[in-house]
């Protein structure tokens, strides 16, 4: 495989089968992507296109049937066994025995940081998303989007140099969404992370994104790579420029192409 | 609710124990007639209705003995006896009491011993489980003298017999409950782990032990009314010389109707304090766990 | 010396002379330390003394040649039984009142190899024991006398020592009962004997043990006739139940000792293989089952 | 280390064929049939040649079915030895027995890895592992009681378990046919519904609840032998006393199973119902039943095994002559005991097959919950 | 109460409390609010202001502890005995046990309705939402996306004059989203429902609502209440037109004053 030394996540000819009672599910056929390191790569499409599948054989929750793919040039069970990925789930998959603040740290635990680390970590990513004074607090206790952010937090709790995101931000309001990309934008400047990040919003991909892959479902494939000619330095107005607006049209266009129905 | 109060919970069992002691009562009565019927009919005697009733609840041995003189029995040989006299029913609730503690305690441990081998060894899974369930399916009281048996041979007697057999039934719900319990965390938990490369051990005390706690605290409630079974059974090929299983059979060699009641009455008091100590056990780790309150 | 005696039922005056034995000091007086254990409704004597739980036993004649067969070799010691207290009762107002009588009722018999007494019988009366008109229908009776009281039996067993008692409590009156006593028909197969392993008897100083053990324990039952409520305290202390009843039982157990020498009478031994041999409960003729040796010794 | 490690049974066997060999021969001087050198060479080499098989890097079938061909010829050959010669095994004999086990058990981890493409060779597998499993329990249990010449009325060997299953087909019928199908399976279904229907009416009526409850945990271990003989009183001596005594026994653990059942549902799963305003049998029905599931499962699990153990010894206080309670406690006063282990191995097979059921049927009614997603 | 005979939901000085272990949250406070009928009121606010908690109270599954609501002039619970209205949860509980089919079917099943009718409605409303050819699958045979379709289907199934949503359509992409918003006015138009809608996007709320209702955090309560001067008529082009923008603006407004860090 001739993957650039740079590639993160490098696809060829990717294809995932579900075997259901009623017949194959076609989640994934002939995907090819290539991720570099330091890529912010969106990934928007219908939903049921396999955008969540996709980014689960990335972290070697599932096992793709065609192709290949690998992840730092090993294969994703290697790459997720040196711990190279943080993943968001597109629900927030909090144990419910946990406070907020046990869960921000349950990866920390597991890695083995020291007890004043942890807390020094934890407190900083829930200050990171606006949660500081609901670490005590049980999951159930909290509304939808303060789950969501707890469970952003605790991909962030830990520092991987990829991060696999599944719409961390669908149950946000706009402003606490404006402000967590922001503060992603600037982890990711000042990290130089790789990020892998599941949106519907075409604003967010567009505002974010150094490469947004649009994807169009049954089977699901990837209809168009749009790379961005916005700088890598991004302050929110420039959500209002001319370069902007294009790129958001082109993948609104893709994404309409992708549609099956339309009036 | 916290605000229940004390005479809220109290009262309803209090409404229930009275409708039973007048069903139980009634039952006595009819019960025991036909018997009294016979005597009175040997014996030539004719009586009165409520003298006959009254008869019938003071056999020396009924068929079905009167909640009075099963009290009567209880209070005598509870409160009028010194502990240590092997007529006190404290003194032999306390010997069945020791080893069902240590075969409940032997006993939830294999049982989770052998629910965490299941779920983390596929040769385990697929093998062992069957015969789990074969050897439940022996009969203990056949093979309890065979176990004691063999075991006084080697010189092993007193109490670890008795909770070895009661190990032997205590087991069993605890491992089909945890292993249920170990395997009910959701998917996505688990793939969480999964994504830190959680080791096994780690999945296992981060997340598969704490979403199995409401599957082990009832298996244990199931598990510690098992134990008590196993061991009352115990005790009858250990010459049936001290313990709660010796006064029933002791009872029921010599028709001690009252006596067996009494005893049972003693095994089901400890069964219910052993069942509520678990339940609170259970709602003490819940408390710690954040469970809501429904 | 350690010697571990299996008893075959729970402490009660049926085996006062060894609790006495051992109360008395009879046993420390011959320089023996014996542990005496009681049995219970599964346990199986013969099976303790395979298995090494026990060197000596208390059995009945029947069990203890069908164990001879299956591999156990055991060997009578002492017979201080020397008559049966077996006997079936039924209620005088019942359907049966003579042996002709059973033919079609319901007959309560105890099995764990109690039963070899009863089949033999009826192997002799000729009747069946499957049921249906013709035949006996056996229950497998429980441990007490309630299956008569409650008519779910015509005729149940009892030894005299025990359950009789038991239905005299209930309110029958003796004159109430018929009685069929297996020593009176001279159906009596031998009861609480002592048996070792044979291969153990081989050693002298076993041997001599036993010798003094069975001394010791004759000694223990003379005591026992001579002070029967002393020994039913004995008893008492041991963990027997009831000490009315013990009383009394002690009281009609001494009727079954006999002489005290507890020498097995050959006579009666013929007559019980005989039985079992009939019945095809055992194959073929014991051979060595019983040694005089012993009781010869500790009667000198 | 790695090398042991790769497959730490098969290390473990060597070495003791090893010590076998040094410890020869097989059977004590002066036993009637001894094994011939031949024999004696074969066994070694079988155990030896499994053994190092376990090592190769071949597929994990070949692997397999080396190691089954191996260790099960193995173990025939030495049990095949031992006839005539019971009790005189030596310690070399124990050393193979031992060895070919470690060859089994490395068969049994072989195959529990292996991932079947069809569905038939899935359940073959599911069966095969098992059964093997089984077969090895049998083995030890024969060589062991055989070669030790352990007394027959302490533990006969399964063959003679066998021959008295064969030979006693119309009395175990008979037995099972009183026990089973009279009392076990009236008992279990009324005591697991009795247990179903209390859970049921003390969810809805708090009153009951609160009363109830309790009283239920006193019937909890109300034990068997005190139980049995007051039923024997009640409902005399067939099969109704039996049932009565297994009524008793399965009606607790369904009772606490259910009660934690039924508040096993999630709370916004709760809100959906309240919201259609549902009333309490909509929502018992639609929603917390089918989520108390696995744990109703778990009790028809626990009682199916219990309602066998309390029927069997219910008849030890009394039956009329037939039964398998009745029969076990009458063969151990005969001394008939490879008798009562064929009604044991009786009792044992169908209890199973009656669990079996009961699986198959969780497996059909909870294929939702995640513990039968896999995972 | 002098409610307006039209009005559906009328709130008073709403006030609610929980008891946590560490503290009262008051998760409302003096909250007046008048739905009347036939409006589509939108709530919006940061993440943990109390929407949620709003809505549930309407609905009757938690109870105020101030002030006081009538619904259609009834209390909540008397409301929702009388089955007023159909509920969208923020996550999607579906049962796991029941197909999709099964799931839409079940307040069917719960409210008497015939089996034929059943399956009509059934059919309809998968089909409304994109999912028909699914309804044989099992919940998690399916993307998020398409479970909280799935679950809008089976609020819509019955037909309650009341809806109640919450974020209903936040992990759906643009694309289904606008296409689902224009089903949603269409029927609002044709059946004169009244909806209480929660979101976090401020073009779906002023696109959907005739009124705009802003909240704000610790304690929850209402900050601006915008009527909309959109026409009923809608179409999606309506996003570009100036009054749309002023108003769009006017919420960001609010919703920025109760965001409590703002750089
Ligand atoms: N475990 C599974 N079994 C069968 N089919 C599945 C499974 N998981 C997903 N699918 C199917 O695979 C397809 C892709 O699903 P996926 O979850 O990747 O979609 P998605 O792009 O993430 O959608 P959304 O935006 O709604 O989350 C869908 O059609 C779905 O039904
Ligand atoms: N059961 C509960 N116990 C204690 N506090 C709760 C409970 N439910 C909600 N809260 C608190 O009430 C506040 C309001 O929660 P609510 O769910 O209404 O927010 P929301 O506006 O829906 O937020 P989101 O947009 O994130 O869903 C939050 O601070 C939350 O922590
Ligand atoms: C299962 C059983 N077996 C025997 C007896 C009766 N019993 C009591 S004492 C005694 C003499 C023993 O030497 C006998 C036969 C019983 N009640 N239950
Ligand atoms: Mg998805
Ligand atoms: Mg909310």
């Amino acid at each position: 495989m001739n993957a650039s030394p740079a590639s993160v996540v490098s696809a060829r000819k990717l294809g995932l089968t579900f075997q259901t009672s009623d017949g194959p599910v076609h989640a994934l056929s002939d995907v090819d992507l290539e991720v570099e390191k330091g890529d912010f790569v969106s990934f928007i499409g219908p939903s049921g296109c396999g955008k969540t599948t996709f980014l689960r054989v990335i972290a070697d929750l599932e096992k793709n049937t065609a192709g290949e793919i690998t992840i730092n040039g090993m294969t994703p069970e290697e790459a997720r066994k040196s711990r190279c990925y943080g993943y968001v789930f597109q629900a927030p998959a909090l144990y419910p025995w946990r406070t907020i603040e046990k869960n921000v740290a349950l990866p920390l635990e597991i890695m083995g940081h020291g007890k004043t680390e942890q807390q020094e970590r934890v407190r900083r990513t829930l200050d990171l998303v606006n949660l500081s004074g609901f670490g005590k607090k049980y999951p159930w206790q909290l509304s939808g989007g303060m789950q969501q952010r707890a469970s952003i937090a605790r991909a962030l709790a830990f520092d991987a140099d990829l991060l696999l995101m599944d719409e961390p931000f669908g149950a946000l309001d706009e402003i606490v969404r404006d402000h967590l990309n922001e503060q992603l934008l600037k982890l990711w400047a000042a990290t130089e992370k790789t990020i892998c990040f599941v949106t519907h919003s075409i604003p967010e991909a567009v505002y974010l994104s150094t490469k947004i892959v649009v994807m169009s479902p049954r089977p699901g494939r990837v209809t168009d790579v749009i790379h961005s000619t916005l700088p890598r330095e991004r302050p929110l107005e420039i959500r209002e420029r001319p370069e902007f607006l294009e790129i958001a049209h082109r993948v609104r266009e893709g994404l309409r192409a992708g549609h099956s129905y339309e009036e | 609710m916290r605000s229940e109060t004390f005479a809220s919970r109290i009262g309803p069992v209090l409404t229930i124990v009275a409708t039973i002691i007048v069903i139980w009562y009634a039952a006595a009565v009819w019960m025991n007639a036909p018997f009294q019927r016979d005597l009175d009919r040997r014996g030539d005697v004719t009586s009165t209705t409520m003298e006959f009733i009254g008869k019938t609840l003071s056999q020396p041995k009924p068929i079905v003995p009167a909640p009075h003189q099963v009290a009567q029995n209880v209070f005598e040989n509870t409160f009028l006896r010194k502990v240590t006299s092997n007529r006190s029913l404290v003194y032999h609730s306390w010997v069945t009491l020791s080893s069902t503690l240590a075969g409940f305690a032997f006993g939830t441990l294999l049982g989770v011993l052998i629910a965490v081998g299941i779920v983390h060894v596929k040769a385990l899974d697929r093998s062992l489980m069957p015969w789990i369930i074969a050897s439940q399916t022996v009969p203990i009281l056949a093979i309890a003298p065979m176990v004691v048996v063999v075991l006084a041979a080697i010189n092993v007697t007193g109490l670890i017999p008795k909770a070895l057999i009661s190990t032997y039934l205590s087991f069993f719900p605890v491992a089909v409950g945890m292993v249920k319990g170990l395997r009910s965390p959701d998917i996505i938990q688990l793939e969480l782990m999964r994504t830190y490369n959680a080791s096994r051990w780690q999945t296992f005390w981060k997340l598969r032990v704490p979403a199995s706690m409401p599957f082990l605290f009832t298996s244990m409630k199931v598990a510690v009314a098992a134990s008590l079974v196993g061991a009352i059974v115990a005790e009858l090929p250990t010459g049936a010389a001290a313990g709660i299983g010796s006064k029933l059979l002791a009872g029921s060699y010599y028709s001690q109707t009252i006596d067996m009641w009494a005893a049972l009455i003693a095994g089901s008091l400890l069964a219910a304090m052993l069942v509520t100590l678990v339940g609170i056990g259970a709602r003490l780790i819940d408390r710690r766990m954040g469970v809501r309150s429904a | 010396a350690d010697i571990t005696l299996q008893l075959k039922w729970v402490a009660q005056s049926q085996f006062a002379g060894y609790y006495v034995g051992e109360d008395k000091g009879f046993y420390d007086e011959e320089g023996l330390d014996v542990e005496i254990k009681a049995g219970g409704p599964d346990i199986a004597p013969e099976q303790v003394i395979a298995g090494g739980g026990a060197d000596v036993i208390v059995a009945w004649m029947g069990g203890a040649l069908v164990a001879r067969e299956k591999g156990v070799p055991l060997v009578n010691i002492a017979q201080p039984y020397q008559k049966s207290g077996l006997q079936l009762i039924c209620p005088k107002d019942g359907p049966i009142q003579t042996e002709a009588d059973f033919k079609g009722h319901t007959l309560g018999v105890w099995f764990f190899g109690n039963e070899y007494p009863f089949f033999a019988w009826m192997n002799k009366l000729g009747l069946s024991t499957e049921g249906g008109p013709d035949g006996v229908t056996v229950l497998k009776q429980s441990f007490d006398v309630q299956p008569l009281v409650q008519k779910q039996a015509d005729c149940i067993s009892v030894m005299t020592y025990n359950e009789y008692w038991q239905a005299i409590d209930a309110g029958f009156k003796p004159e109430d009962l018929v009685v069929f006593n297996y020593t009176e028909m001279g159906n009596d197969l031998l009861e609480d004997g002592l048996y070792v392993l044979e291969d153990k008897l081989a050693d002298p100083e076993f041997k001599e043990n036993m010798v003094k053990f069975v001394r010791a324990s004759m000694k223990g039952w003379k005591y026992a006739m001579e002070n029967p409520d002393e020994a039913a305290e004995i008893v008492m202390d041991n963990g027997g139940q009831d000490e009315n009843h013990q009383k009394r039982m002690m009281g009609e157990v001494a009727k079954l000792i006999g002489d005290g020498t507890g020498k097995l009478d050959p006579a009666v031994y013929e007559r019980t293989a005989k039985a079992l041999l009939d019945q095809k409960i055992i194959t073929k003729e014991p051979e060595g089952a019983y040694t005089a040796e012993i009781t010869d010794a500790a009667m000198q | 280390m790695t090398l042991f490690l790769r497959s730490w049974q098969g290390s473990i066997a060597l070495l003791l064929c090893l010590l076998a060999v040094a410890r020869l021969p097989l059977l004590a001087t002066g036993a009637s049939t001894p094994f011939a050198a031949g024999g004696t060479i074969a066994i070694l080499l079988l155990t030896a040649v499994g053994a190092l098989a376990s090592f190769m890097r071949n597929s994990r079938a070949a692997r397999a079915l080396i190691l089954f061909v191996t260790a099960h010829t193995a173990a025939w050959l030495l049990i095949g030895g031992i006839s005539g010669n019971e009790g005189d095994a030596r310690l070399s004999y124990f050393l193979l027995i031992a060895a070919s086990w470690l060859l089994g058990w490395r068969c049994i981890s072989e195959l529990a890895e292996i991932r079947p493409a069809s569905r038939q060779t899935m359940m073959a597998l599911r069966l095969l592992i098992p059964a093997i499993f089984g077969a090895w329990v049998l083995i030890l249990w024969e060589s062991i009681t055989r070669g030790a010449g352990v007394p027959f009325i302490l533990l006969p060997p399964p063959s003679a378990i066998w021959d008295r299953i064969v030979s006693s087909v119309p009395i175990l019928a008979a037995d099972v046919r009183q026990t089973i199908f009279k009392a076990v399976l009236f008992g279990y279904v009324v005591g697991c519904a009795a247990g179903f229907a209390v859970a049921i009416l003390a969810d809805r009526i708090s009153f009951l609840r609160r009363g109830l409850l309790p009283i239920g945990n006193l019937m909890s271990a109300l034990p068997i032998i005190g139980v049995a003989p007051i039923m024997v009183m009640w409902f005399g001596f067939d099969w109704q006393s039996k049932a009565a005594v297994v009524i008793v026994m399965t009606f607790f653990p369904m009772l606490v199973n259910t009660v934690a059942g039924l508040s096993a549902s999630g709370s916004m799963e709760r809100d959906l119902m309240r919201s259609y305003a549902s009333g309490y049998w909509q929502t018992l029905v639609k929603l917390r039943l089918p989520a108390a599931m696995p744990f109703i499962f778990n009790a028809l699990k626990i009682n199916s095994t219990l309602a066998l153990i309390g029927a069997i010894v219910a008849e030890f206080f009394g039956t009329p002559i037939v039964g398998m309670g009745f029969r076990i406690s009458t063969e151990i006063g005969r001394m008939n005991v490879d008798m009562v282990w064929a009604e044991i191995a009786v009792a044992a097979v169908i209890g199973s097959v009656f669990y079996g059921v009961v699986a198959l049927a969780e497996r059909a009614t909870t294929f939702w919950h995640p513990s039968n997603r896999g995972g």
